[in-house]
């Protein structure tokens, strides 16, 4: 039984239909990239699994820990143990460093002492009563995936974490998400423009284009196969 | 334009026109104060009370608005069937007054649970002025069901003996029904402030101000965050339509007069700042009641008793408001881009 | 559409396609020749009564839409401009002894300028802002009206006496047209000026002008970024829309026989609101529709008493009935729930597809 | 109009001082921009964008020469598309100046820009949904030929502006298309759309916010084509925002690497390619051992 699994899944916007059956599955402590070209439908897939107003489901299933999560809220899933790092970060800007960590953990059942947060990423410990609207971009990000974490979940989508980041930021949170999925076994599902961020993180990739899964690959492979990451890539 | 602007800061000295300004209205405050310093206080007093109705009315409507994105017209007839409610619990129903004071906003805030999960809930996400639109509907059928089982004459009932008293305060005497609604007043404000800023739910419902859909991601239950809101809302409108009610008395405009006047506080105090609301209110109710005192004295004094308006009270908060928007368009302490 | 090969087909096809092109005018026409007659019917009312009040606030409720149905802009505040219509004619009739037709265009040039001066204030603010800013305005002007400033608009009591054009005669609620020794009804001194206003509103809506306010409605972003000084255009919008409104004002005096403060008051708007939204703010007859049905189901339903019900036998619904408000605003939220720009002649349409769709089968079989 | 723009123009200039030397700011690569912003088609100095303390745009200098193509490249988030809007004055720029034609045109607001010549396409679809394809293009051709705002009433305006819409119509091929409500087309072709009505505000430097984006491989060569064919023939300049690295490789004739919102380097697609701070930076191809 794997942690997460999708099947035959299809979603669009009121513009057109984005995904036209995606089939992923995802074991428990693994971390997986999702890669594709802008467009390619990486973000809708995450959306999807995370059960945002948009996009539509057209037609599929998503079943995590073999029960179906299409008919449940998203406040419903986040419950079951799904924390998400949505692209553009998505921080309360009006709300306080402490406050933004806060509202995570009071909405879990089991969440982690928000100083284990604070020990993660000190640069944040300077900054607690800063509002969000008022950090840098790495900050931002480091915010945001201290957010998803200290619910403590089972499983973590992060969407794009190091778009636009400064190398070392980067190397920082490859180095961080790496750790939160091998100390703590969280499973990881990464989308990422950045390949070689991607290859950092996960083990196994999943290749995305015009919203269908087209190669599913290890990221030894991918590592080797220039052609391949050309063609899907453009890298 | 606004590089301009931007160029300016904010701790600049006031113009000279606005010095001016300033001088001209201090200048009056104390020619009104040497001439008819009883009623000035009293008026003074009688505007800070109105303003705290003021006040409570558009906190609920702020709250709304800024959590949904809906301009609640209806709102205002929460209020009125406050006020209604209490004539029917105490003058029909023969029952004690402080017992409407609790039953009839707990009414009122079910109400408008009804009317959140009936009708706005469908309209999430839509054109905000449909919800304008939907909520001004619901507005005219409590209006026009209120007239049918109350009738359209204006009426009031009596308040017990403690609130019909007044007090002495140095050498003015205060209706204790003013003092009992300023207090309740600043005990709405300060628990709504505690709410808002002191509690895990009131965090909940900021951020949901702010991101909603990031807080579902986070596992917050933020539609029936949202009708809770509503239901305190609406409760602080029958809260207030109470007390309006033991006050003065009641009629089937007063829902759509204060939904409006309500609407030009928040637009002066600056969408989504609470503190802004509380001081708009306050002043506008302030100047209310102040302004015709203040323009007989200065009138009078000067020899232009042409120069009085009659009525010029009622006008206040709208001039108040055109001024605020001409001078600064997002009101006292508004944000930018906020609900826009 | 061009190129048809029959000679005969190519000329029915350019009746109809010009049928369709002018159906608007066409439908005004009608509109106006059939309405007084038609509800004049037993079946129907049973009285030409307010059919001259229909067409006055058929057209303050197509004023209305220009700003609504195709600017997207919503106002509170049109009392404002159909109030300014008619004190601007009672004001001159009766303070400055002034006639009807130069009281009038003075009334309703004031209108525009009062719009003009709301509207450069309030159109840079969002959309709710800027309903709520017009009630407010709506408001201002109902106080400053009520105050009778200068004497000039007799406060609460209105104008009455010195208002009605010499050459209007009145008795027994009907008015007449008195006009180089011939007289005809006043409906049809309305249904003249309706059927002008009415045209011109029709081409604003399908000019360049008209053209150019839907695209900001549709994507206000796009269209600055396209070279539209999306500003400018609904500043004129809010103009030309308080100008029409203005004109079914000086209609609505004569009708009337005076101004009330009530003209300026908040339902005043309120009501062209009802009206429009009803009727469907898509659609040009949209509004026409609505104000049709909003007066016909107060005189209808007003005047019911009696209900024959199966099972219950005669039901006294006089003293429900009389509250229809209440069940109209009804009707008004389950339209605004259900189809917020289609409303009653959305509807009304969609019937009529339907049934010409099976109609067509039906010949081709 | 003139009166007020240098006006603002000389206010942006004095709070550019105030906020940052714009040569100061500017990255290391900028010396491949040899042209004065003032002499070229599209010019920008110090143009800066900040919401709160982050820096979407960071004194960015540019310079494109007449009838040039260029492509503008940069991972996610490097504010390419914030670039645009400021550019456009879709959003005010907090520091910084813009030139056209060696004009500045800085403080003028968003909708004189086309009229200027200056026109952008958007990232997501933006139309007039509601209306046909024609109608689309038609309204904007028709403010082009009236100017920002006409009280146009008769329909004097109407003919000249349909002809113009189909001329438009034919050159982008959507003219099959024409009485399709916009709503209804495919992505592909309200894609195209998107061009189309930018181009019939009759520009002469014409900015493309990835005009290929959720478009399959066929269409995406077809788009570029279509670009290539559009400029030759109008001699327009063009700056084109682009994630398709072999359609920018191929086609631009230079091309500026953003990054964190300050430019990185510019150069033709072979010294790009070849550049090591871009591969790692944008590319992403670097030692393995420091990111392990």
């Amino acid at each position: 039984m794997s942690l997460l699994e999708v099947s035959g899944l299809e979603a669009g916007y009121e513009t057109g239909q984005i995904l036209f059956g995606i089939d992923l599955a995802i074991e428990e402590g693994e971390a997986v990239g999702l890669l594709g070209r802008n467009g390619a439908g990486k973000t809708t897939t995450m959306r999807a699994i995370m059960g945002a107003d948009l996009p539509r489901i057209i037609d599929g299933s998503i079943r995590y820990r073999d029960a179906e999560l299409l008919d449940r809220k998203s406040y419903d899933r986040a419950d079951q143990g799904i924390s998400f790092v949505p692209e553009e970060r998505q921080l309360f800007p009006r709300l306080t460093v402490t406050e933004n960590v806060h509202i995570a953990a009071s909405a879990a059942e089991d969440p982690l002492p928000a100083e284990e947060m604070f020990d993660l990423f000190p640069e944040l410990d300077e900054m607690r009563d800063r509002h969000a609207k008022n950090m840098s971009g790495g900050e931002q990000q480091m915010l945001a995936i201290a957010r998803a974490l200290v619910s403590n979940p089972d499983l973590m989508l992060l969407d794009e974490p190091c778009e636009g980041l400064a190398p070392q930021i980067v190397e920082r949170l490859e180095d961080v998400v790496t750790r939160i999925n091998d100390e703590r076994g969280v499973t990881v599902l990464i989308v990422e423009q950045n390949v070689a961020t991607a290859m950092a993180v996960a083990d196994r990739h999943y290749i995305l284009d015009e919203g269908r899964i087209v190669e599913e690959v290890t990221t030894d492979r991918l590592r080797e196969d220039d052609e391949l990451r050309q063609r899907h890539l453009g890298v | 334009m606004s590089v301009a602007t931007l160029a300016s800061t904010p701790d600049e000295l006031p113009s000279i026109p606005w010095l001016l300004a300033g001088l001209a209205l201090l200048a009056v405050v104390i020619v009104t104060l040497a001439v008819r310093p009883q009623l000035f206080i009293s008026n003074l007093v009688g505007g800070l009370v109105y303003g705290m109705i003021l006040m409570m009315i558009a906190l609920g409507l702020s709250l709304i608005l800024g959590l949904l994105g809906v301009v609640n017209f209806a709102h205002g007839a929460l209020f009125m069937l406050g006020a209604y409610g209490a004539y029917q619990t105490v003058a029909l129903f023969e029952l004690p007054f402080w017992l409407a004071l609790v039953v009839v906003p707990i009414g009122v805030g079910l109400l408008g649970v009804l009317m959140e999960v009936t009708v706005l809930r469908r309209l999430y996400g839509e054109d905000p002025l449909i919800g304008l639109l939907a909520t001004f509907g619901v507005a005219l059928m409590l209006e026009e069901a209120t007239r049918a089982q109350w009738g359209g004459t204006p009426l009031s009932f009596d308040p017990p003996a403690v609130l019909r008293a007044s007090v002495q305060v140095g050498f003015l005497e205060i209706a204790t029904t003013r003092l009992f609604t300023a207090a309740v007043g600043a005990l709405v404000v300060g628990g709504l402030y505690v709410l808002m800023y002191r509690t895990d739910f009131g965090l909940s419902i900021r951020a949901g101000l702010q991101d909603q859909q990031m807080a579902e991601f986070l596992g917050i239950d933020i539609p029936k965050r949202f009708t809770i809101v509503f239901f305190i809302g609406a409760a602080i409108a029958g809260l207030s339509g109470v007390l309006r009610g033991a006050e003065v008395g009641m009629d089937l405009g007063m829902g759509m007069d204060f939904v409006i006047l309500a609407f030009v506080v928040i637009v002066v105090g600056g969408l989504g700042s609470i503190f802004g609301s509380v001081v708009s209110a306050l002043l506008i109710g302030v100047a209310v009641f102040v302004t015709p005192v203040m323009l007989r004295a200065a009138t009078t004094v000067a020899g232009l008793e042409w120069l009085y308006v009659s009525g010029i009270g009622g006008l206040m908060p709208f001039l108040v408001m055109i001024g605020v928007l001409l001078v600064r368009p997002r009101g006292l302490f508004g944000e930018e881009g906020l609900l826009e | 559409m061009s190129d048809a090969t029959e000679p005969t087909a190519d000329g029915r096809d350019r009746l109809l396609a010009s049928i369709s092109r002018y159906q608007v005018p066409i439908g005004i026409l009608l509109l106006v020749g059939l309405l007084r007659p038609v509800i004049a019917h037993d079946a129907l009312l049973g009285s030409s009564y307010i059919a001259s009040s229909m067409l006055i606030w058929m057209l303050f409720a197509a004023a209305f839409n220009l700003l609504y149905g195709y600017s997207g802009l919503l106002s509170f505040g049109h009392a404002i401009f159909l109030g300014t219509g008619i004190y601007g004619v009672a004001i001159g009739l009766r303070h400055f002894d002034l006639p009807y037709l130069v009281a009038a265009p003075i009334g309703v040039i004031v209108a525009g300028l009062i719009a003009y001066g709301i509207a450069r204030l309030i159109v840079g603010y969002g959309e709710i802002y800027f309903a709520m800013l017009t009630l407010a305005f709506a408001e201002a002007i109902h106080f400053v009206v009520n105050a009778d400033p200068f004497g000039l608009t007799g406060g609460a009591d209105g104008l009455r006496s010195g208002t009605t054009p010499g050459w209007i005669e009145s008795f027994r609620g009907q008015s007449v047209v008195q006009l180089g020794g011939g007289e005809f009804d006043l409906y049809y001194f309305v249904a003249i000026v309706f059927v002008l206003a009415t045209l011109a509103l029709w081409q604003i809506v399908r000019s360049p002008f008209g053209r150019t306010l839907v695209a900001i409605r549709d994507n206000e972003e796009l269209a600055r970024a396209m070279g539209i000084s999306t500003a400018r255009y609904q500043v004129w919008a809010f103009t030309l829309s308080g100008i029409f409104s203005a004109i079914a004002g000086t209609l609505l005096v004569i009708r009337n026989s005076g101004a009330s403060l009530e003209n300026f008051g908040m339902m005043t708007g309120a009501e062209v609101i009802l009206m429009s939204i009803f009727g469907g703010m898509s659609y040009f007859f949209g509004p026409i529709a609505g104000a049709f049905s909003w007066f016909f189901a107060r005189e209808y339903l007003t005047n019911l008493e009696m209900v024959a019900v199966p099972l219950l036998g005669t039901v006294d619904v006089g003293p429900i009935l009389g509250y229809w408000r209440f069940f109209f605003g009804f009707l008004f939220v389950v339209v605004i729930v259900l189809s917020p720009r289609e409303g009653l002649w959305g509807f009304v349409r969609s019937i009529a597809d339907r049934v010409r769709r099976r109609l067509t089968e039906v010949i081709r079989e | 109009m003139t009166d007020t723009s240098s006006d603002d123009a000389t206010e942006a200039e004095r709070v550019t001082d105030d906020a940052t030397d714009p040569a100061s700011v500017t990255g290391p690569g900028t010396d491949h921009e040899s042209l004065d912003p003032t002499e070229a088609a599209l010019g920008a100095r110090g143009l800066t964008k900040r919401f709160g303390e982050l820096t979407a745009v960071g004194g960015v200098d540019l310079a494109v020469p007449e009838g040039e193509l260029r492509a503008i490249i940069g991972p996610n988030g490097a504010g390419k598309t914030t670039f645009f809007n400021v550019l456009t004055n879709a959003l005010e720029p907090t520091a910084g100046a813009v030139y056209l034609h060696g004009e500045e045109i800085t403080g003028t607001p968003q909708y004189a820009r086309p009229h200027d010549g200056l026109v952008r396409s958007f990232q997501s679809n933006q139309l007039f949904t509601e209306q046909t394809v024609h109608e689309n293009v038609r309204i904007v051709a028709q403010t082009a030929e009236q100017g920002a705002f006409s009280l146009d009433l008769l329909g004097r305006g109407r003919d000249l502006a349909t002809e113009r819409a189909h001329e438009v119509l034919e050159l982008t091929e959507l003219d099959d298309l024409a009485e399709e409500t916009a709503k209804n087309l495919s992505h592909g072709d309200q894609r195209r759309l998107g061009i189309a009505m930018a181009l019939a505000t009759d520009p002469s430097v014409l900015l493309l916010d990835e005009p290929t984006s959720g478009l399959g491989a066929v269409e995406t060569e077809t788009t570029a084509d279509l670009i290539e064919d559009i400029q030759s023939e109008l001699g327009l300049t063009l700056l084109l925002i682009e994630h398709d690295m072999n359609i920018v490789l191929s086609r631009s004739d230079r091309i500026t690497v953003l990054h964190r919102g300050e430019v990185l380097t510019t150069g033709t697609p072979e010294e790009i390619r070849n550049d090591d701070a871009v591969q790692e930076a944008y590319l992403g191809e670097r030692d393995e051992e420091g990111s392990l």
